[in-house]
């Protein structure tokens, strides 16, 4: 027979929930929820390097999509590789969210898109050049306290793309043939491009198309609106997979509207500082491997279901950028 | 909170206002309208409600008069609360592109939201009936009602409180979710501001607090619209039960 | 039954030193008119079952629950053993009254075990005192000990009102309040409640106040009933016996009912009575020897002896002649009354009979018969019955 | 039609999942966090709210009333509302899910304790419990099961929620379908998993709960017809 007696119930009642709540503390404690999943934290000790001098932590971040996150791997990775301590913020959202944040200090680390950076962030003109805009870019940087690197020769840039059926049935090649359509079109981009140059305002501005814009924020859910007639033009980048399906076309840009964008890795002027040359140059080296092809390739990567920090993680051990 | 933190509170709080109140917004002729993104958000939620309520209601008051299937009743709901609402919407898109059936803004988006409104609505409506007191259904065949008549003058009449119940917090649910779909399409109703605004980082901040006021104002007024049909709809006798029945089934309508 | 050192039934203290004393008790709940208990002065002797009774809104269950603060007395003072009860904290006050209540509330999340452990738990007793005191008290219930380790939804409603006194009783407090606690159990299981609980009361000895509403469970149970009217007055408090008797006045002659008189032959026993030999005749007498004590007593029949046994009757008209009685074929006595029976039941017994009579027997031996007019004449006289009709068949057996 | 997208990849592609696994061990043991940080801080508030509510009635029905409104407001929303003074973040995201078992919990905390029998109560008191000990050691016992049930629905109810904390770059398993939608073209196995495995999480969790509620409530199972 049991005993009549056994343990108080209040105890036995509470004990339970107050494991269970221990249980999921620890969980969050050792997961570290602040961190993107995707971002596997680097063990700062794994690098042989021994002359790195004491620090600030690094935080790098991202845009919201995901080639952006790999590239910031590429560096954070690097960076760790070679002893640097890393933090990630990534994923963090539109240009809206993160010059702020790199602006007050919460982000140190991103690699930015010339063009868009100067003319979204900053409402400056499109750069003529390379040279002149990363000129330009540190200039309108200074005050925040953020140095602009070198920037790679990769390029991923706004691609205004239709299908090639709605192309070769309204005899359309470039963004300015779209002027000749009846009754205007309607055009799906990002609820951020309603607003940029390089954006929605280039085509009614600087086209003087009659657009009406839908606002699709993923690229693949106006990809399907594309594709079923919903919208007759969309915004992707340049690097996206799909475009190289013969089915889509990417509209010519006789305007110019859309700047040239090469990646630029911005950088807090006060982490410069802090570690110095040696720093600036390990990122100069890894920007100068990154062209256009490895964006396609990345991006390719990510579409077949790779982690960023698993892509970025290849790419670099290819480069014999780490090891 | 600083005084400069205050200040800027404030200076949202202000801005918020003036987006509001800018005449502009209350074009009813303009797309990007607030009347324009409320009808949208209405035409989403009410078809996936109505939809829901034409699939489960007369499916559960069949069964339930038939006393079949009880286990599905009692576990349906519990199962649809654990679907999470952002992996339904995203996952009825994914499926629309595959297949091109309904295009890829409207019906994905409707039909998602019918497939979390099932649930609900399907237990309700047979709980309700199978609650109605087996002696009135008893006494309703003794004076020969046929199977159809005690189901349709007994059973119906009697269980339309519990089942008005269900079908609100399946709608307050829905319209809570149609502006999930904001983020999937062109649509979501109101919550096209939420999202675009939030792309917009600080300056969109007002735009996301705008969004947020009035898509919290609609889920409450959807509420209260109903509870208002539901007065109009119930007969006298069983209006009591309506207030008992709504807050005893008011969870799970989160969205 | 283990026997168990009982307090006297008197005890040592005297009628003029009472256990519990309610002084000037006043009970006026908010929004309501009329007090639910006005100034109502009452004493309660030690040893003794206190019945309070009366029609719904006569204040005896707050009454009651005053005694343990239940409900906070708005003015008036209850004193147990002299001590005002208003002098300590609530729950150190209400761990020496026990406590039963008609729905029981046993806890429902505790094992029988555990609900009678509870006051001793509280009191801090140690393990194994409290194992010891619940197996005792299981015992005293008269319930299985593998019921200890059940909860109380694997119980009967009677078995679990027996927990709730062994609850009651765990830590042996002097004092037990019992509201109602029968009210929800059927009839039968209820006349078994009531004779263990006047069993437990003469090994204890414990001062008990009761409520019910049931006039009959007042009588059957109580030393002394209080009867109480609306708005908690006291028409009448006194022994059963004396309150059948002498009723104070209208109200509570109504709410005895009509029947008070087959009331008051409830509360006395066969014993009470005097017993008539009746028409009876050994086995060997003649028939007609047989006929001429029938006639004597005015009957037209005859029980036969053998000799301490009563074998059973016959009509004088089946007498022949010439022939014992005892060769004659007899008929039963189909039913038979002993001391203890009360006279209501030996009423019962005669109008049932064939032969209007209640034969009386101890074990097989027959003691005599009880006549209606016998019954009759009991009605009149006063009766103070009660102990005997309680007592064991070895006291009543000397008056016999 | 068959366009880019029409011909995209299967739905699911069991290799990712087999190589994936460590990714989707970390996406729901932050999904969990989440869950358990909001249902844990929301039975600590609710808890105090239902000790408010029962002590002094004429409180409850504001309390829930509130609660109510909280509960209709859409998460998204919610997450808008909340920006501003918390700004981007976990606080944000845990704050937002707290507000949803505001109310199934109080009103389960509040049915529980009021469902324990009137006769309990007052034998408790006749055996001379105090309040405090009364409330720990026979009123919250009996009323586990209801409250129990209330930790249920708000734990399944977090954890579908909580796919919606990714559009504020937090969210376990949403962030997952989020990147699998973000991709181009889209992945579907990472939407496909990410939406199951909320699933099996919610329902995991919910009959962990009851097996909880089962142990801690062995009385309620052991019925004899009397």
């Amino acid at each position: 027979m049991r005993s009549p007696f056994r343990s108080r119930p209040v105890v036995r009642a509470l004990a339970p929930i107050a494991a269970l709540g221990l249980l999921l503390a620890a969980c969050g404690d050792d997961g570290d929820p602040e961190q993107t999943p995707d971002a596997q934290t680097g063990d700062p000790d794994d690098g042989a390097a021994t002359d790195i001098p004491d620090g600030p932590e690094i935080v790098v971040s991202s845009f919201n999509f995901p080639e952006s996150t790999i590239l910031a791997e590429v560096y954070a990775q690097a960076m760790e590789d070679a002893g640097y301590p890393v933090g990630r913020e990534l994923d963090l959202g539109t240009r809206e969210l993160t010059l702020p944040g790199l602006a007050d200090g919460q982000i140190d680390f991103l690699p930015e898109y010339l063009g868009s950076a100067l003319v979204t962030g900053f409402g400056e003109e499109p750069p003529g050049d390379v040279d002149s805009g990363a000129d330009a870019l540190q200039a309108a940087f200074e005050a925040d306290g953020v140095t602009v690197l070198t920037p790679a020769p990769a390029v991923n840039s706004n691609a205004f793309v239709t299908t090639s059926a709605f192309a070769e049935e309204n005899g359309v090649t470039t963004i300015g043939d779209l002027a000749d359509i009846d009754g205007g079109i309607t055009f799906a981009g990002p609820p951020e491009c309603e607003e940029r140059d390089t954006c929605l305002l280039g085509l009614t501005d600087g086209y003087g198309l009659d657009v009406t814009f839908e606002s699709i924020q993923e690229p693949a859910a106006r990809l399907a609106a594309l594709e079923a007639g919903d919208v007759d033009l969309i915004l992707l980048f340049s690097t996206d997979a799909p475009l190289a399906d013969e089915r889509l076309l990417q509209l010519e840009d006789t305007e110019g509207i859309v700047p040239p964008e090469n990646i630029v890795p911005v950088i807090r002027t006060e982490v410069v500082d802090a570690y110095g040359d040696d720093l600036v140059t390990l990122l100069d080296e890894v920007s100068a491997m990154l062209t256009t092809e490895v964006l396609t390739e990345f991006n390719l990567r990510s579409s077949e279901g790779l982690a960023p920090d698993q892509i970025a993680g290849d790419w670099l051990a290819e480069q014999g950028l780490v090891g | 909170m600083g005084a400069a933190e205050d200040g800027a509170v404030r200076q949202l709080a202000g801005d918020t206002l003036t987006w509001l109140t800018d005449p502009g917004r209350w074009d009813v002729t303009s797309v990007a309208g607030i009347p324009f993104r409320t009808l949208q958000h209405l035409g989403v939620s009410v078809s996936a409600i109505l939809l829901a309520c034409v699939l489960a209601v007369p499916l559960a008051l069949h069964l339930a008069h038939r006393r079949r299937a009880e286990a599905l009743a009692s576990s349906v709901v519990n199962i649809g609360r654990a679907i999470p609402s952002f992996g339904l919407i995203v996952l009825f898109w994914l499926l629309a592109t595959r297949t091109g059936w309904v295009g890829t803004q409207f019906w994905p988006l409707v039909l998602a939201l019918t497939a979390l409104a099932l649930p609900p609505v399907f237990t309700n409506t047979y709980t309700a009936v199978r609650e109605v007191d087996a002696a009135t259904v008893e006494a309703a065949r003794g004076m020969g009602y046929t199977e159809a008549q005690v189901l349709r003058r007994i059973e119906l009449p009697l269980a339309s409180p519990v089942i008005l119940a269900g079908i609100r917090i399946a709608f307050v649910q829905v319209v809570a979710t149609t502006a999930i779909g904001a983020i999937v399409t062109n649509g979501g109703g109101l919550g096209r501001y939420v999202v675009d605004g939030f792309a917009r980082g600080v300056a969109g901040r007002p735009t996301v607090l705008a969004g947020a006021l009035l898509l919290a104002t609609l889920t409450l007024l959807a509420d209260g619209a109903f509870g208002l049909v539901e007065r109009l709809l119930l007969p006298d006798g069983v209006r009591d039960d309506a207030r008992r029945a709504d807050v005893a089934n008011r969870v799970g309508a989160a969205g | 039954m283990p026997e168990t050192t009982a307090a006297p039934v008197a005890g040592t203290a005297t009628p003029t030193d009472p256990m519990i004393a309610l002084r000037g008790l006043t009970k006026a709940f908010d929004g309501q008119d009329r007090p639910a208990v006005d100034h109502l002065d009452l004493d309660v002797p030690r040893g003794e079952i206190v019945v309070l009774v009366g029609p719904s809104g006569c204040g005896k269950t707050t009454t009651l629950k005053m005694i343990n603060r239940i409900i906070e007395p708005t003015s008036g003072e209850v004193f147990i053993d002299g001590q005002p009860t208003s002098a300590r904290p609530a729950h150190e006050l209400r761990r020496d009254l026990g406590y039963v209540i008609q729905q029981v509330g046993l806890f429902p999340h505790k094992t029988i075990a555990q609900n009678i452990a509870t006051v001793p738990r509280l009191l801090g007793w140690d393990r194994d005192r409290i194992r010891a005191r619940t197996a005792e008290l299981l015992e005293r219930v008269d319930l299985e000990p593998e019921l200890a380790s059940r909860y109380p939804s694997e119980l009967s409603g009677g078995q679990r009102q027996r927990v709730g006194v062994a609850r009651a009783l765990a830590a042996d407090p002097p004092v037990l309040l019992m509201d109602e606690p029968y009210g929800a159990v059927d009839p039968l299981v209820r006349g078994r409640l009531q004779d263990q609980l006047l069993e437990l009361q003469r090994e204890l000895g414990k001062t008990i106040v009761f409520v019910t509403h049931d006039i009959d469970e007042a009588i059957k149970l109580g030393d002394r009933i209080a009867i109480l009217n609306v708005g908690g007055v006291l028409e009448q408090y006194a022994p059963p016996a004396e309150i059948l008797r002498e009723p104070a006045n209208d109200f509570v002659r109504s709410f005895l009912g009509a029947e008070r008189a087959l009331k008051q032959l409830s509360l006395q026993a066969v014993g009470d009575a005097e017993l008539v030999r009746g028409p009876v005749v050994a086995a060997d007498e003649s028939a007609t020897a047989a006929r001429s004590v029938a006639q004597a007593e005015g009957v037209d029949w005859v029980g036969v002896l053998d000799g301490e046994r009563l074998r059973g009757w016959l009509w004088t008209d089946d007498l022949e002649d010439g022939r014992r009685v005892g060769d004659h074929a007899t008929r039963d006595f189909r039913v038979m009354v002993d001391h203890a029976t009360s006279l209501r039941g030996a009423l019962d017994a005669i109008v049932t009979s064939r032969n209007q009579v209640a034969v009386v027997v101890d074990d097989d031996r027959y003691r005599g018969m009880l006549f209606i007019e016998d019954v009759a004449r009991r009605l009149t006289l006063s009766g103070g019955g009660r102990a005997n009709r309680r007592a064991t068949p070895a006291v009543s057996e000397d008056r016999a | 039609m068959t366009g880019v997208l029409a011909q995209a990849r299967p739905l699911l592609e069991w290799d990712w999942v087999g190589r994936n696994g460590e990714l989707l061990w970390e996406l729901t043991r932050q999904h969990l966090y989440f869950t358990g940080m909001a249902v844990g801080i929301g039975l600590a508030i609710s808890l105090a709210l239902s000790v408010v509510a029962l002590r002094w009635r004429a409180t409850l029905t504001p309390i829930l009333g509130f609660g109510s409104v909280l509960y209709t407001i859409p998460s998204l929303a919610l997450f808008a509302l909340l920006l501003p003074v918390l700004g981007i973040g976990d606080a944000l995201a845990i704050t937002a899910l707290v507000t949803y078992t505001i109310l199934i919990l109080v009103r389960n905390i509040v049915a529980g304790i009021d469902g324990v029998p009137r006769e309990v109560i007052e034998a408790a008191d006749g055996m001379g419990y105090r309040p405090a000990r009364r409330f720990l050691e026979i009123e919250l016992p009996l009323a586990m099961p209801v409250v129990v049930a209330g930790l249920r629905i708000a734990s399944v109810t977090v954890i579908g929620l909580v796919t919606v904390t990714a559009l504020i770059g937090r969210g376990g398993l949403g962030a997952l379908i989020l990147r699998g939608f973000r991709t181009l073209p889209p992945f579907p196995t990472m939407i496909v998993v990410g939406t199951l495995l909320s699933v099996v999480l919610a329902i995991t969790v919910d009959l962990l709960l009851l097996g909880v509620e089962r142990a801690l409530t062995p009385w309620a199972r052991r019925k004899t017809a009397p």
